[in-house]
C-alpha cells in the first residue's frame, strides 16, 4: 500500500469534521469537529515527515497540538460563561452581539 | 386738449381703485363716488367731442403719449392713445350709457351690502373699455381687451354665492380667453411681419406684404372679436353672462363690451381690405350668427336670455356689415350705436320688470303688467319697436342700411347675405313681438303662479332665484331707474334718424373707416319694402300664438327645434361632452401618468435599490454556523482556484 | 536500491492495519458529528484520537503518538467531557436544522471540497516516500529535541506564552466576580424569615424514598409533585422525572389490600392519572 | 480695492444666519427679529447693487477677484451683469416677505405633539439660504457657483423635511414621513443633477485649464480656447441636466410637486420663487457662454420639452385636488416658459425669461402666501374642503384672485410683459412652438379660475364660516407684492433697461441675431 493514503484519510476526516462544525448546533459538538480537523491536520502533517525524510512536520504536528490545547481551554472557558449566561450551548442562540 | 384724453380713463379708474380699496366706511357713498367719475368721464367725452367738431376733418385725430411701456430691441409699445371719429364715437358710447346705467343700479343694487364693490367693478369695466377704444396699439388694446374680459367676469360672477353665478363667470372669461389667445398671436403675427404692431404703421403698410399672412392675421382677428362679440363659434357665454345683475347685462352685455370685436374689426379695415378670404370668413361668421341668435331668442322663456339671443344676433348685423368691408363699416358702427341704445333700453326694462316682480325671469310668470308698470311698458315698447325696425325709429335705420350693404355686395354671396339678413329681420320681429306680448299683454300669469314642473328641465341657471312663492306685487320702479330708461328710450327713438340726417354719421366716420358705395342690384325702396313685409309677417306670426290664444304658464314640450333653442342649440351640450368631459378625462390620465409613469420611474429606482440591499442584508442573519458555510465555500473556491491554476 | 523500494511501498502488516483501523476512524468521526447527545460524541472522538495516535506510531512520530494519546485523549477530551457534564449529560439536541438552507449548504461545501482534496491530492505527485529512518536514526525523541530547541526554539518559547496567556484567559473567562460579600447562614436565615416564605427548609425531593430521589419531585398533598423539591439545576435543565402517578396508585393498591383485609368498603375506587393525562 | 459690495451683500445674511442660529431658545421672537432685520439690511445692500451699477457700462461690474486654490486655478470671483443683479433685487426683495409670511410657522407645536420645531433654526436656514442663493447669481467662477449652487441644498433639505403645514389631515406621523419623503426626494434628483455637473466642470477645466467664466467665455469667443465638439455636448449637457432639473424642466419635475406640498408656503415660495431661478439663470449665464455651440445645436429637443413643460404643467395644475400641488405644476408650466424663452435665442425671448423669472417670483409669492394664509386657516390642503370663502373673508379672496389674475398673465401685471415678450420671441423665429405655447395662456385661465372657483364662490361652507379675514401682519406681506406685481405691469423699464445690455451680450456670445420682419413698417 502506498502511504498517500494517510493523506486521502486524513482529507476525510478534515472534510467530516468541518461539516459537522456546519450542522452542528451544540458548541461542545462543533469544538469536537474542529479538533477532529486538526487532527487530521496532524496526520497529514507526520505522513508529509515521513514522506520527506525529515522530522520538520512531526515538529509542526507538534506545536499544533499545543496551539490547539490553548484553544480548547479558551473555547470551552467560552463555551461555560456563554451556557452561565444564556443557558443554553447551543451557539445559533448567540446571533445577536448582544446578550 | 389731448391731454384730457388720459383723463378720460384715469376717472373711472380712481373710482375703481378708490371703491375697492377704500372699504367698508365708503359703503355709504360709494355709489355715488362711481356715479359721479362716469359722469365726469362722460362730461370730458364731450368736451373732447367739441373739440373734434371744432377741427377741420383732417385734424380730427388726436393722439397723446404717456410713456414708453416695454421695449426690448425691436419689440416697443408706447403707452399712447388715439382720438379720432371711431374711438370717439365710443367714448361717448360707453360713457354716456354707462353713466346712466350706474345712475340705474344706484337703485337697482339699492338692497346689496356689496353695492360699493359693484359700482367699483363697474368703474374698472368703464375704464378698461375705454383703454380699449382709445388704446393706439394693438398690445395697448389687448390690455383693454382683457380689462373688460376682467370686469365682465367680476360682474357676472357679482353673487359668487350663487354657484351658477361663479361657474357662468367662469366660462364667459374662459371662453374670451380663447379668443384672446386668436389676439394675441394675431399680434405676434403683426410684430413678424412689420416689426411693429401699432395702429399706423401696420394699417398703413397692411398692402406691402402677401395675402396668406394678411388672412392669417384677419382670421386670428375674427377669432378674437369672437370670443369678446359672442359670435358663432364662441357665443357659448352670453346666455350663461346673464347670471349677472340686469344692469351688467344691459351695459357689458349689451351696449358696449359685446361690441368690442366690431371695434376690432373695423379699426383693422385695412387689413381685412386686403384679405378678402378674412372677410368672407367675417361676413360668414356674421350671417350665421345672426340667425343663430335670433333662433335662440325665440325659444327663451327667460326674458334675458331672450335679449340675450337677439343681443347676438344684433352683433351678427353689425359683424355681417363689418365683413362687407368698406361699405359696410360705418353702418356697423351705426348700428352698434342705435342698438347700444335700444338694446341697454330693453334691458334695463327687463330689470325694472324683474324689479318689480322679485326677480321672476320667466316670462310665462309675467303677462299684462302694462298697466302696473306704465313707465317701464313705455319705454321697453319704444325699445322694441326700435329694435324690430318699425319705420323712422333708430333699429330702421341701421338695420336697412346693413341690409342694403349684403345686397350690395353683390354676386350670389350678396343675395345669400341679404337674405339671411332679411330673414333675420323677420325673426327679429317674432321674437321680439313675442317678449313683449308675453310680459305686457294676455292674463296675469304670475297670479297663483304654480311651481315649475320638474319635467321641463329648466336651463335657465337663474332656476333658485325663485325661491320663495309668495304672490309677487308688481309695481313701478324708483325714479333714478325710470329716468335712464326714458332718456334710452328716446335715444332709441331718435337718434337712428339723427344719424341719418344727411347722412351725418357717414361723413363724420368716413375718414376713420372709409367708405364707399356698393351698388346694389335691387333698389332701396325694395329693400326697404322687403323689410317691412318681413317685420310685419314676423309680428303677425307672433300675435298668432301669443297674442291670440293665451300663453301656458309651462312651456309646452315644443318642435324639435324649439327644445334644440332653448339649449342654446345644443352647443352647450357639444362643448361639455367634448371639451369638458375630454378635458376632464385627459387631465385625470395625465395625472395618473405623472404619478405612475414619470415619477414611478424614480420611485421605481429607489425601490429597486432598497430591495437589493434588503436581500442583501439578509445573508448576514448573524448566524455563526452559516458565516462558517460561506468560510468554507470560500476555502473550497480558493482550492479550487489553485488547482486550476497548477493545471493550467 | 532495495530499501529505496521499501520506502515505496509499506508493510502488508501496516496496510491491514490502515485499512481497518482507518475505517474505525472515519466511523468514529461520522458519529462525532452525529451523535444526538455530546457525551457519545465526546466518547467516538477520543475513540477516533486513539487510532489517530495509533497511525502516528505507524508513521515513525513515536513521540507524537504518545503525546496524542496522553495529552489529547488523556486530558483534552476529558475536559470536553466535564464541560459536557457541566452543560448537562443527558441534554439530547436536536439535529434538526433551523437556518433555511444551511445543511445542504453544509453539505455541498463538504462534499465539493473533499473531492477537490482528493483531487489535489491524486494530481500531486507523490510517489518517493524517504521515509524516516534516517531521521530518527539517534531517536525519535531526541531528534524532535534537537530541532525544537534549535531550529524552532522560538517557536517553542511563543507557544509556552501562548499556553500561559490560554490559562489565564480560561481562568479569567470562567472566573465570576463576586461583587458583594457571600451571605452567611445567618444572614440567609434572617432573610428567610423576613421574606416569609419557606421559612422552614425546603421539602426534600423523592417519594418515599423509593426512587433514586434527586431528580424525583416531592408530591404535594393533593399529589401534584412539587418543582421546589428539585435543586435548581436539574431544574433547569428540565430533567425532572414525575413520577408521582405510579406511587399514588401503589399507594391506593396498598389501601385497597388494607381494607379488603379489614373488611370495609373502598372509599372511591378511582386511579390516578398524570396531571397532564388528566387535562387531556 | 473698493468696498467689496457684492461678498457684503451675500455675506451678511450668511452671519445674519449664524447669530439667529445662536440667539438662546428663549428669546424666540428676538430671533425672528433679528432674522428679519437682517434680510431688511440685506435688502439695502441689494439696493445699493441695482444703484451702484450702471446699466450699459462693463459686462460683469462691481467685480472681485481672489486667488483661492492656486493649484487648480480657482479663483473668488464675483461680478454682475444685469441680469444677476435683477436676480438678485428679486431674492433680496422676496427674504423679507418670507420671513414675515413665515412668521409662526415654526412656533413650537400646541401641546400633545412631539415634534420639536426650532423657530431660530427655521429663520437662520432662510437666511443661509439667501446667501448662497446671492452669491451664487455673485459668483462668475463655475468652481465657486458649482459649490454653493450644491451647498443650496442643505440647508432646503433642512427646511422642506423639518417644518411642515400645522395641521395635517392624516395626523403627525403620516405628515413626517411625507415630509421626509419630499425632501429626500428633492435632495436626491439635485445631487444627481449636481454630480453630473461637477463631472462636467471638471472636464471642463481639463479644457480650459481655470475656472474663470470670463477668461474661458472670452476665449471661446475669440477662438483661442477650441473645443471638440462632441466634447463641448457632452460638457453642455452636464451642466444642463443639474440646471434642468433646478428649474424643473419635463420630465425631471416630479420633485418639486412633493417638496411644495409638504413645506410651509413660505418655503414653497423660496424653493419655486428664489432656489429654482438659479437653475434658470444658469442656464442663461454658463450654457450659453461657456458652449454656444452645443446650445444651438440641443435648441430644438430643449424648445419641445419646455413645450412640454408648458401645457403638461398647466394640464396637471387642472387636475390636482391639493392647493399647493397645484401652485407647484403652475410654476412648472411657467418655468417651461422661462426655458423656451431662453433658448428662442432672440432678445425678446431672453429679456423676456428674465423678466418672467422676476415677475414669476413676485405672483408666485403673492399667490403661494396668500393660500398658506387660507390653508393655515382651515388646516387643509384639499381645494374641496373650501368653498364660499369669498363671503367671510373677501379681502384675502380679494388677494388669491389678484394672485391667480397675475398667474394666469393678466394684461396690467406684471407677468403679462413677460409672459408676451416670451412668447413673441419665440413666435419670430419658430411661429409654430410660439402658437402651441399661447395655448398654455388659455389652460393658465382655466386653473387660475378654477381654483378661485372652488374654494372661494359657492355657498359658505360650515368648516370656513367663522374663517378670520387677512391680518396686519399678512397684509403688510401681501399688499407690496401686489403693488409691485402692478408697478412692473405697467412700468417694466426699470428691469428691462437693466436686462437688455446684458441680453443683447449673452446674444452676441451664441452669434444669434433677431429675426428681421418682412415689411419694415416701424419708422
Amino acid at each position: 500500500m502506498n502511504p498517500v493514503n494517510y493523506l486521502y484519510l486524513a482529507a476525510l476526516l478534515f472534510t467530516i469534521g468541518a461539516t459537522g462544525v456546519l450542522i452542528r448546533r451544540n458548541a461542545i459538538v462543533v469544538f469536537m469537529c474542529i479538533e477532529l480537523m486538526l487532527n487530521a491536520c496532524n496526520l497529514a502533517f507526520v505522513t508529509f515527515s515521513r514522506m520527506h525524510g525529515n522530522l520538520d512536520g512531526q515538529i509542526i504536528a507538534f506545536f499544533t497540538m499545543v496551539v490547539a490545547a490553548a484553544e480548547v481551554v479558551v473555547g470551552l472557558a467560552i463555551i461555560v460563561s456563554l451556557f452561565r449566561t444564556r443557558h443554553s450551548a447551543s451557539v445559533d442562540d448567540a446571533s445577536l452581539m448582544k446578550l | 386738449m389731448e391731454n384730457l384724453i388720459a383723463l378720460l380713463i384715469a376717472a373711472p379708474l380712481l373710482g375703481a381703485a378708490v371703491l375697492l380699496v377704500g372699504g367698508r366706511r365708503l359703503d355709504r357713498v360709494g355709489h355715488w363716488i362711481g356715479t359721479l367719475l362716469s359722469f365726469v368721464s362722460f362730461v370730458i367725452g364731450l368736451a373732447l367731442f367739441a373739440d373734434l367738431l371744432g377741427k377741420s376733418t383732417e385734424h380730427r385725430t388726436m393722439t397723446q403719449h404717456l410713456w414708453t411701456w416695454i421695449s426690448v430691441g425691436s419689440f416697443h409699445a408706447d403707452v399712447t392713445f388715439r382720438l379720432d371719429q371711431l374711438s370717439m364715437t365710443f367714448v361717448l358710447l360707453i360713457t354716456g350709457v354707462g353713466s346712466l346705467i350706474h345712475l340705474y343700479s344706484v337703485g337697482y343694487m339699492e338692497h346689496d351690502e356689496r353695492r360699493r364693490r359693484f359700482f367699483g367693478y363697474l368703474n374698472l369695466f368703464l375704464a378698461a373699455m375705454l383703454l380699449l377704444v382709445l388704446a393706439d396699439n394693438y398690445l395697448l388694446l389687448y390690455v383693454g381687451w382683457e380689462g373688460v374680459g376682467l370686469a365682465s367676469y367680476l360682474l357676472i360672477g357679482f353673487w359668487q354665492h350663487k354657484p351658477s353665478a361663479a361657474t357662468a363667470a367662469k366660462k364667459a372669461f374662459l371662453v374670451n380667453r380663447v379668443g384672446d389667445m386668436g389676439l394675441s398671436i394675431a399680434i405676434m403675427l403683426m410684430f413678424a411681419t412689420f416689426g411693429t404692431f401699432a395702429f399706423g404703421p401696420v394699417l398703413s403698410h397692411a398692402g406691402d406684404t402677401s395675402q396668406g399672412k394678411l388672412t392669417a392675421i384677419g382670421l386670428m382677428l375674427l377669432l378674437a372679436a369672437c370670443g369678446k362679440s359672442a359670435q358663432v363659434p364662441l357665443q357659448s357665454w352670453l346666455g350663461d353672462a346673464m347670471e349677472g345683475p340686469t344692469p351688467v347685462s344691459a351695459l357689458i352685455h349689451a351696449a358696449t363690451m359685446v361690441t368690442a370685436g366690431v371695434y376690432l374689426i373695423v379699426r383693422s379695415g385695412a387689413i381685412f381690405n386686403a384679405a378678402p378670404d378674412a372677410q368672407l370668413a367675417v361676413t360668414v361668421v356674421g350671417a350665421v350668427t345672426l340667425l343663430f341668435g335670433a333662433i335662440v331668442g325665440c325659444a327663451k322663456d327667460d326674458i334675458k336670455k331672450a335679449l340675450a339671443g337677439s343681443t347676438m344676433s344684433q352683433i351678427g348685423y353689425m359683424v355681417l356689415a363689418a365683413g362687407l368691408g368698406p361699405i359696410g363699416y360705418v353702418f356697423a358702427i351705426m348700428h352698434l350705436v342705435t342698438h347700444g341704445f335700444f338694446k341697454a333700453g330693453l334691458f334695463l326694462g327687463a330689470g325694472s320688470v324683474m324689479h318689480g316682480m322679485n326677480d321672476e325671469v320667466d316670462m310665462r310668470r309675467y303677462g299684462g303688467l302694462r298697466k302696473y308698470m306704465p313707465i317701464t311698458f313705455i319705454t321697453f315698447g319704444l325699445g322694441y319697436l326700435a329694435i324690430i325696425g318699425f319705420p323712422f325709429l333708430s333699429g330702421f335705420y341701421s338695420k336697412d342700411k346693413i341690409i342694403e350693404a349684403a345686397f350690395a355686395k353683390g354676386g350670389t354671396e350678396g343675395w345669400i347675405l341679404g337674405g339671411v339678413a332679411l330673414l333675420g329681420a323677420a325673426i327679429t320681429a317674432f321674437y321680439m313681438t313675442r317678449v313683449m306680448l308675453m310680459t305686457f299683454f294676455g292674463e296675469e300669469r304670475w297670479r297663483n303662479a304654480p311651481t315649475p314642473s320638474p319635467a321641463e328641465p329648466s336651463v335657465e341657471p337663474a332656476a333658485e332665484t325663485r325661491g320663495e312663492h309668495t304672490e309677487p306685487h308688481p309695481h313701478e320702479s324708483p325714479k333714478v331707474m325710470t329716468i335712464p330708461m326714458i332718456v334710452l328710450a328716446v335715444g332709441s327713438v331718435a337718434c337712428g334718424f339723427f344719424f341719418n340726417l344727411g347722412d351725418r354719421f357717414l361723413h363724420w366716420l368716413e375718414p376713420v373707416t372709409g367708405h364707399s358705395e356698393g351698388h346694389s342690384p335691387v333698389s332701396t325702396w325694395t329693400v326697404t319694402g322687403a323689410t317691412l313685409v318681413c317685420l310685419v309677417i314676423g309680428v303677425g306670426i307672433a300675435w298668432a300664438q301669443y297674442g291670440r290664444k293665451p300663453v301656458p304658464a309651462v312651456a309646452p314640450r315644443g318642435s324639435l327645434l324649439t327644445r334644440a333653442a332653448r339649449r342654446d342649440l345644443l352647443q352647450d351640450d357639444f362643448n361639455h361632452v367634448v371639451l369638458v368631459r375630454g378635458g376632464e378625462h385627459l387631465t385625470r390620465s395625465l395625472v395618473y401618468v405623472d404619478h405612475t409613469l414619470v415619477d414611478g420611474v424614480v420611485n421605481g429606482t429607489a425601490a429597486g435599490f432598497g430591495g437589493l440591499s434588503g436581500r442583501l442584508r439578509r445573508i448576514q442573519n448573524g448566524f455563526a454556523r452559516s458565516y462558517a458555510v460561506s468560510m468554507f465555500g470560500g476555502a473550497a473556491l480558493l482550492v479550487a482556484a489553485t488547482l486550476l491554476m497548477r493545471a493550467v | 536500491m532495495t530499501t529505496q523500494l521499501a520506502a515505496y511501498t509499506t508493510s502488508t502488516g501496516e496496510a491491514f492495519q490502515f485499512w481497518v483501523l482507518g475505517t474505525v476512524a472515519v466511523i468514529g468521526a461520522l458519529c462525532t458529528v452525529f451523535m444526538k447527545k455530546a457525551v457519545h460524541s465526546a466518547l467516538c472522538l477520543a475513540g477516533t484520537m486513539i487510532v489517530l495516535a495509533v497511525f502516528y506510531l505507524a508513521n515513525g512520530a513515536y513521540f507524537l503518538g504518545v503525546v496524542q494519546i496522553v495529552v489529547y485523549t488523556g486530558a483534552i477530551m476529558m475536559l470536553f467531557l466535564f464541560v459536557v457534564m457541566l452543560v448537562g449529560v443527558t441534554a439530547a439536541d436536536s439535529l434538526k436544522e433551523t437556518i433555511k438552507g444551511q445543511r445542504w449548504l453544509a453539505l455541498l461545501c463538504g462534499v465539493g471540497f473533499g473531492v477537490l482534496l482528493f483531487a489535489g491530492l491524486g494530481n500531486a505527485s507523490l510517489k518517493e516516500f524517504a521515509g524516516t529512518g534516517q531521521a530518527n536514526a539517534n531517536g525519535n525523541v531526541e531528534g524532535l529535541a534537537s530541532l525544537i530547541f534549535t531550529k524552532y526554539v522560538f517557536a517553542f518559547e511563543i507557544t509556552g506564552a501562548l499556553l500561559i496567556t490560554a490559562a489565564v484567559g480560561a481562568m479569567v473567562l470562567t472566573h465570576r466576580e463576586r461583587t458583594e460579600r457571600a451571605k452567611t447562614q445567618r444572614e440567609l436565615a434572617e432573610q428567610r424569615v423576613r421574606e416569609g416564605k419557606y421559612v422552614p427548609p425546603l421539602p426534600a425531593p423523592g417519594v418515599y424514598a423509593r426512587h433514586n430521589a434527586v431528580d424525583i419531585a416531592g408530591l404535594l398533598p393533593d399529589g401534584t409533585p412539587s418543582e421546589l423539591t428539585v435543586s435548581k439545576t436539574l431544574r433547569e435543565r428540565g430533567q425532572i422525572r414525575d413520577v408521582s402517578a405510579e406511587a399514588l396508585n401503589d399507594l391506593r393498591a396498598l389501601e385497597q389490600r388494607a381494607q379488603e383485609r379489614l373488611e370495609r368498603a373502598a372509599i372511591e375506587p378511582a386511579t390516578f392519572k398524570r396531571p397532564e393525562e388528566a387535562s387531556k | 480695492m473698493s468696498f467689496p459690495l457684492l461678498t457684503a451683500t451675500a455675506a451678511l445674511p450668511a452671519v445674519g444666519a449664524v447669530a439667529t442660529a445662536a440667539v438662546p431658545a428663549a428669546r424666540r421672537t428676538a430671533a425672528k427679529w433679528l432674522a428679519l432685520l437682517v434680510s431688511l439690511a440685506t435688502l439695502a445692500l441689494a439696493i445699493t447693487v441695482l444703484v451702484r451699477f450702471e446699466p450699459g457700462g462693463a459686462r460683469y461690474q462691481l467685480t472681485e477677484s481672489h486667488a483661492w486654490i492656486k493649484n487648480f486655478g480657482v479663483r473668488y470671483e464675483l461680478g454682475v451683469d444685469g441680469i444677476a443683479v435683477a436676480l438678485i433685487a428679486l431674492t433680496a426683495v422676496l427674504i423679507p416677505f418670507i420671513i414675515l409670511a413665515g412668521w409662526h410657522d415654526a412656533d413650537p407645536l400646541e401641546t400633545g405633539s412631539r415634534r420639536w420645531r426650532p423657530t431660530q433654526g427655521f429663520f437662520a436656514l432662510i437666511l443661509a439660504v439667501e446667501a448662497m442663493v446671492l452669491i451664487s447669481f455673485e459668483s462668475t467662477d463655475v468652481f465657486l457657483f458649482y459649490i454653493f449652487f450644491e451647498a443650496m441644498l442643505i440647508p432646503m433639505y433642512f427646511l422642506i423635511g423639518g417644518f411642515g403645514d400645522r395641521a395635517h389631515a392624516q395626523g403627525e406621523e403620516a405628515a413626517a414621513t411625507q415630509r421626509s419623503y419630499a425632501a429626500v426626494k428633492f435632495l436626491l434628483y439635485n445631487l444627481v443633477g449636481g454630480l453630473l455637473m461637477l463631472a462636467a466642470v471638471i472636464g471642463l477645466y481639463v479644457v480650459a485649464g481655470n475656472f474663470s467664466l470670463q477668461e474661458i467665455a472670452q476665449a471661446r469667443a475669440n477662438g483661442s480656447l477650441h473645443m471638440a465638439t462632441s466634447t463641448e455636448r457632452w460638457l453642455f449637457l452636464g451642466f444642463f441636466f443639474a440646471f434642468a432639473v433646478k428649474a424643473p424642466l419635463w420630465p425631471l419635475h416630479t420633485w418639486l410637486p412633493n417638496a411644495m406640498q409638504e413645506s410651509t408656503a413660505p418655503v414653497a415660495v423660496l424653493i419655486t420663487a428664489v432656489v429654482d431661478k438659479v437653475g434658470t439663470f444658469a442656464m442663461l449665464r454658463f450654457c450659453l457662454q461657456l458652449f454656444p455651440q452645443a446650445s444651438k445645436w440641443a435648441t430644438p429637443v430643449i424648445l419641445v420639452l419646455a413645450l412640454i413643460s408648458i401645457v403638461y404643467g398647466a394640464l396637471l395644475a387642472v387636475g390636482q385636488r391639493d392647493i399647493k400641488r397645484l401652485v407647484a405644476y403652475a410654476s412648472i408650466s411657467h418655468f417651461g416658459f422661462i426655458i423656451m424663452g431662453i433658448f428662442a435665442m432672440t432678445s425678446q425671448g431672453q429679456s423676456g425669461a428674465t423678466l418672467y423669472m422676476v415677475n414669476h417670483g413676485i405672483s408666485t409669492a403673492a399667490w403661494m402666501l396668500v393660500a398658506g394664509f387660507l390653508i393655515s386657516r382651515r388646516g387643509s390642503r384639499l381645494i374641496a374642503d373650501y368653498g364660499g370663502v369669498q363671503k367671510v373673508a373677501p379681502v384675502l379672496a380679494g388677494t388669491f384672485l389678484i394672485g391667480g389674475l397675475a398667474t394666469l398673465s393678466l394684461p396690467g401685471l406684471a407677468p403679462f410683459v413677460s409672459e408676451f415678450l416670451v412668447l413673441v420671441g419665440t413666435f419670430t423665429r419658430y411661429p409654430a412652438i410660439g402658437i402651441i405655447a399661447t395655448f398654455g395662456i388659455v389652460l393658465a385661465a382655466l386653473y387660475a379660475l378654477v381654483l378661485y372657483q372652488r374654494t372661494m364662490t359657492g355657498p359658505v361652507k360650515p368648516e370656513v364660516s367663522a374663517m378670520p379675514d387677512l391680518r396686519a401682519r399678512e397684509l403688510v406681506v401681501v399688499a407690496p407684492l401686489i403693488v409691485l406685481l402692478i408697478f412692473l405691469g405697467v412700468y417694466p423699464k426699470p428691469v428691462t433697461d437693466i436686462v437688455n445690455p446684458a441680453v443683447k451680450q449673452t446674444m452676441s456670445d451664441v452669434h444669434k441675431t433677431d429675426p428681421k420682419p418682412s415689411v419694415e413698417a416701424a419708422k
